[in-house]
């Protein structure tokens, strides 16, 4: 019973998603609003701000750079997250605490 | 050294503060050394610094002596909150703060957006933190206390993606947040009960499709205006308004955003998730992460999209509200059938982030002062319940509402707050729940919602079935036995715990109180500021 | 799980193949600025080469590449570089981030051009750290040394932090020597 | 018309296959695979919208110059590392919990977790 209304639920979740598509612009449209406006932009200053080729590499690190520091902050959470459930779990279990 | 850095952030966070008022006459040698130009612009960036200096010096400190971990997590606090009350003050005096970060202006670069709503979610995110870190205080250490450090730093980073998801103005930054505190939220959900982690797993299975929904709308949202600048794309938007993908955009971000905030069919992960984690992780997580889900889901249909045509579109706006008021319904009726004092408390949650639900829903002034006066409302009513309920675990062991039995007896202090919240939940007068529920009414009443206004109110009454229940047991009834055993098995003294441990309840609890009794100036000054323009010309009469 | 006693050759090539990982990652971080690459993916390169390591030396033996009580700290420094460099620029009188406000007395564009480079090497820390740490934790490895005392139930003992190593006898090669005497003496009970 | 589209169709397919995974898959490593196939259509689907006809990659080149047509659009690319790395986190916390469960339940399906959820808490 759960699995077919599953099943229906990412039925309808593809549909709409099939709908969004026909609004969309078309793969590879140099004209596309994506590719115009905030991108025009990196790609005619990025090199001349930052002497930086890369421009993926100044967009994430300058222009960006606050969203990198949230993904840095992100990794490290993990890594937090893991050290607080397993690390301290497993001192926990040779103290025999629990 | 922390502690040195830390004081000159807060020093300067009240000077930028009381420039509003003063008007750079205190600029001089203070401040002067640390930044050039403190004046109130910096007020943004000041609320995240402390954070982001705790999840440094938490995890850092922590290494070197285990007790520094919660001193550092209270400056840490205390920062954020003097910072978020001073942003307040010159946002309702000045007008709305706009960082740049990294310098570059908004749809090149990241801007902060300290405007009346945000600078108010985020005191609000502040008073909670402040209230729940004197609580963990004692409670990590009685119930966790080998994992204090790494517990500290989680809660700080935490705060961090809440404040950062409230005041970003940039949509992939705020789904940066999103994560972080989403990833904090799941590890801090899975420590508690045995079974914490199988239903933190589960939440985070619903919250990471709920957060990739997001993406995914930001996605399309990306594609149709090649921005990710919430003001930028607000402006773009008008002229999209018949493209189909803008529709998917709509309804994914709403989606995403629902199941975050457990509106109510997407609310499947809650009540197991609060029900297993420890009490202290239940009192910071319950009260924020679905408001402040609930405050983007606000910021998206009505700063980004535009209410006019995202609430009629569809008819979003009425399906909102009416599965929100079904939320209310159930989670009420639910909430009654419960034994377990968290577990019907989780119920509630769903309940009260339904009326939230309704306000949104509706759109008109008088219920998003409703909505928005809930949050702060219901962050403070749920955690303090949640905190009394930890209290009642830790002192006598009991997880069953037979437990509560006549305690109002034997620990006064603790069931202060508990009573004065419970109240504020169902909705009595001089408390501020009642005045949330008023607007809310008002707003139906307004829209011509009749059937819904009538639903409200017998969701009132379902709420007073289940708190009144547990206020006769707690004050009426006398204990069964004398000196009752714990479930662990050893005798248990049921008395007050120590001042830390009952202060914050009591001080949240208190403070529904006095909000309600302030509150015609509170909403005048600070709510209705924090309207969307254009319900602010609506105004609050009929 | 390959374990040593399976195979030199996985053993040897893995030593042999760990330095240019790493020099490859090095340059993958350095490089980012021509080339595609920056900080997370030199630092999941390097991460990449503990975890080799791990794998093939076990949990113990690979200690002395990089020890698992390094890992948060690791990915700490690596906040602490970016949000550093950020108050850096602020303090210089910019606003948080703004790399042309360092105050290292380069042009504008240089000083972006550091300030990316200074921001990706915290990245790399993190990553590196933080990657580690989890595998660590995930495979479940003992430790000792100052992170045992973040749980620790009871009070803290002693002022001072001594960085004391725990696994000196690692280094030394003391267990390596013990494993491979009992692993002789396996095969002589063969 | 909607040929022209083909790639966003194929990362519609695959955001189905991870929500198959994670929906109706009983078993929660499988559960998490889907979750992961989710996000990388997810992450497919801005790289996708990152593509300019006859231009090449995000790196500058004093041949072709600041000239917008000649490379593809790097914001795409950027974002999509930091949800790589998030994608990564969310799967380290993921296996995290479920090494917890199996320590502490000895299995990882659903159903038997399930019902070891639905009993009293007071007993547990």
């Amino acid at each position: 019973m759960a699995r077919y209304l599953g099943v229906l639920v990412i039925l309808c979740v593809g549909a709409v998603l099939v709908y969004g598509g026909f609004g969309l612009p078309a793969f590879g449209d140099a004209n596309a609003p994506a590719a115009t406006h905030v991108s025009d932009h990196y790609i005619e200053h990025g090199y001349h701000d930052t002497h930086t080729p890369n421009l993926v590499t100044v967009m994430i690190a300058d222009y960006r750079s606050f969203d990198t520091l949230g993904e840095t902050i992100v990794v490290f959470t993990a890594g937090l997250a893991c050290f607080l459930l397993l690390r301290a779990e497993r001192r926990r279990r040779e103290d025999g605490s629990e | 050294m922390g502690g040195h850095f830390l004081a000159k952030m807060a020093a300067l966070a009240v000077q930028s503060g009381a420039q509003g008022a003063v008007h750079g006459a205190a600029q001089g040698a203070v401040h002067g050394a640390a930044l050039q130009t403190p004046d109130a612009s910096n007020l943004p960036i000041l609320i995240v610094l402390p954070l982001i200096a705790g999840v440094i010096l938490v995890p850092g400190l922590g290494l070197l002596r285990r007790r520094l971990a919660h001193a550092t997590v209270v400056v840490v606090v205390l920062a954020l909150l003097t910072a978020s009350l001073a942003a307040l003050r010159q946002v309702l005096s000045a007008g709305s703060l706009h960082y740049k970060l990294a310098g570059w202006t908004p749809p090149i670069g990241i801007e902060f957006v300290l405007d009346p709503l945000s600078a108010f979610v985020v005191l609000v995110i502040a008073v909670v933190a402040l209230m729940v870190t004197i609580y963990a205080g004692s409670s990590v250490r009685r119930q966790n206390p080998e994992r204090e450090v790494p517990f500290f730093a989680m809660m700080v980073l935490l705060l961090l993606g809440l404040c950062g998801m409230v005041m970003t103005g940039d949509l992939f930054n705020l789904y940066v947040f999103f994560e972080i505190s989403s990833l904090s939220a799941y590890a801090l959900m899975a420590i508690g009960d045995r079974k914490a982690p199988v239903s933190s797993f589960r939440y985070l299975l619903q919250g990471t499709i709920g957060a990739s929904f997001y993406l995914l709308g930001v996605g399309y949202l990306y594609v149709l205006t090649g921005s990710l600048n919430m003001a930028d794309v607000a402006q773009l938007l008008p002229q999209l308004t018949s493209n189909p993908a803008l529709t998917v955009a709509l309804v994914f971000m709403v989606a995403g955003l629902s199941l975050k905030a457990a509106l109510f069919p997407m609310h499947l992960w809650l009540p197991d998730a609060y029900t297993y984690a420890s009490a202290t992780s239940t009192s910071i997580i319950a009260p924020l992460m679905t408001k402040v889900s609930a405050y983007v889901l606000i910021r998206m249909i009505y700063f980004v999209y535009g209410s006019e045509w995202a609430l009629s579109h569809l008819q979003l706006g009425a399906v909102i509200a009416w599965l929100s008021m079904l939320g209310v319904i159930w989670g009420s009726v639910m909430a009654i059938a419960q034994r377990d004092p968290k577990r019907m408390l989780a119920y509630s949650s769903i309940a009260q982030v339904g009326y939230i639900g309704v306000g949104i829903g509706t759109g008109n002034a008088l219920a998003m002062v409703g909505a928005i006066l809930h949050i702060m409302n219901h962050a403070a009513m749920k955690s303090s319940l949640f905190m009394t309920c930890g209290i009642v675990e830790m002192q006598t062991g009991r997880h069953s509402l037979d437990g509560w039995t006549g305690l109002g007896r034997k620990m006064p202090w603790t069931f202060v707050g508990f009573a004065f919240a419970a109240i504020a939940m169902v909705g009595l007068p001089p408390t501020n729940g009642f005045f949330s529920k008023w607007y809310l009414a008002l707003g139906l009443a307004r829209a011509h919602a009749w059937v819904l206004l009538v639903l409200l109110i017998l969701s009132g009454l379902l709420t007073a079935g289940y708190f009144f229940r547990v206020l006769e047991r707690i004050y009426a009834r006398v204990p069964d036995e004398e000196g009752a055993v714990g479930s662990s098995g050893a005798a248990v003294t049921l008395r007050d715990p120590g001042l830390t441990l009952v202060l914050p309840p009591l001080a949240l609890g208190v403070g529904t109180l006095v909000l309600g009794l302030v509150n015609a100036w509170f909403v005048s000054a600070v709510i209705l500021k924090a309207l969307p323009v254009a319900l602010q010309a609506q105004g609050l009469g009929w | 799980m390959i374990h040593p006693k399976d195979s030199v050759i996985v053993e040897v090539v893995t030593r042999f193949m760990v330095p240019f990982i790493q020099i490859f990652a090095f340059y993958v971080i350095f490089h980012g600025h021509y080339s595609p690459g920056g900080g997370f993916q030199g630092g999941a390169l390097l991460a990449g080469s503990v975890l080799l390591q791990r794998v093939v030396f076990g949990k113990e033996g690979s200690q002395s590449g990089f020890a698992s009580r390094f890992g948060i700290p690791f990915g700490v420094t690596g906040i602490l570089l970016y949000a550093g460099t950020g108050f850096l620029a602020q303090v210089g009188g910019g606003n948080f981030l703004q790399y042309d406000h360092l105050p290292f007395g380069l042009s504008p564009v240089y000083l972006r051009n550091v300030g990316i480079l200074l921001v990706e090497i915290g990245v790399a820390f993190a990553v590196m750290g933080t990657l580690v740490s989890i595998y660590d934790d995930l495979v479940g490895l003992q430790t000792r040394g100052p992170d045992a005392r973040m749980h620790s139930a009871g009070p803290v003992v002693g002022k001072a932090v001594h960085f004391s190593d725990p696994l000196s006898e690692v280094r030394s090669g003391a267990v390596r020597a013990r494993r491979l005497a009992e692993e002789k003496e396996g095969r002589d009970a063969d | 018309m909607l040929i022209d589209k083909w790639p966003y169709f194929a990362t519609v397919l695959m955001l189905l296959i991870g929500l198959y995974g994670m929906v109706v898959k009983r078993n929660l490593v499988k559960k998490l695979i889907g979750m992961n196939i989710f996000q990388s259509a997810i992450i497919l689907f801005f790289i996708v919208y990152a593509w300019k006809d006859k231009a090449t990659v995000p790196v500058y080149d004093a041949g072709l110059g600041d000239v917008p047509a000649h490379y593809i659009n790097p914001i795409p690319h950027g974002l999509m590392l930091t949800a790589i790395v998030v994608s990564v986190a969310t799967t380290g916390v993921a296996l995290a919990l479920l090494s917890l469960i199996y320590k502490r339940f000895g299995t990882l399906e659903e159903d038997e977790l399930l019902r070891e959820l639905r009993t009293d808490r007071e007993r547990g």
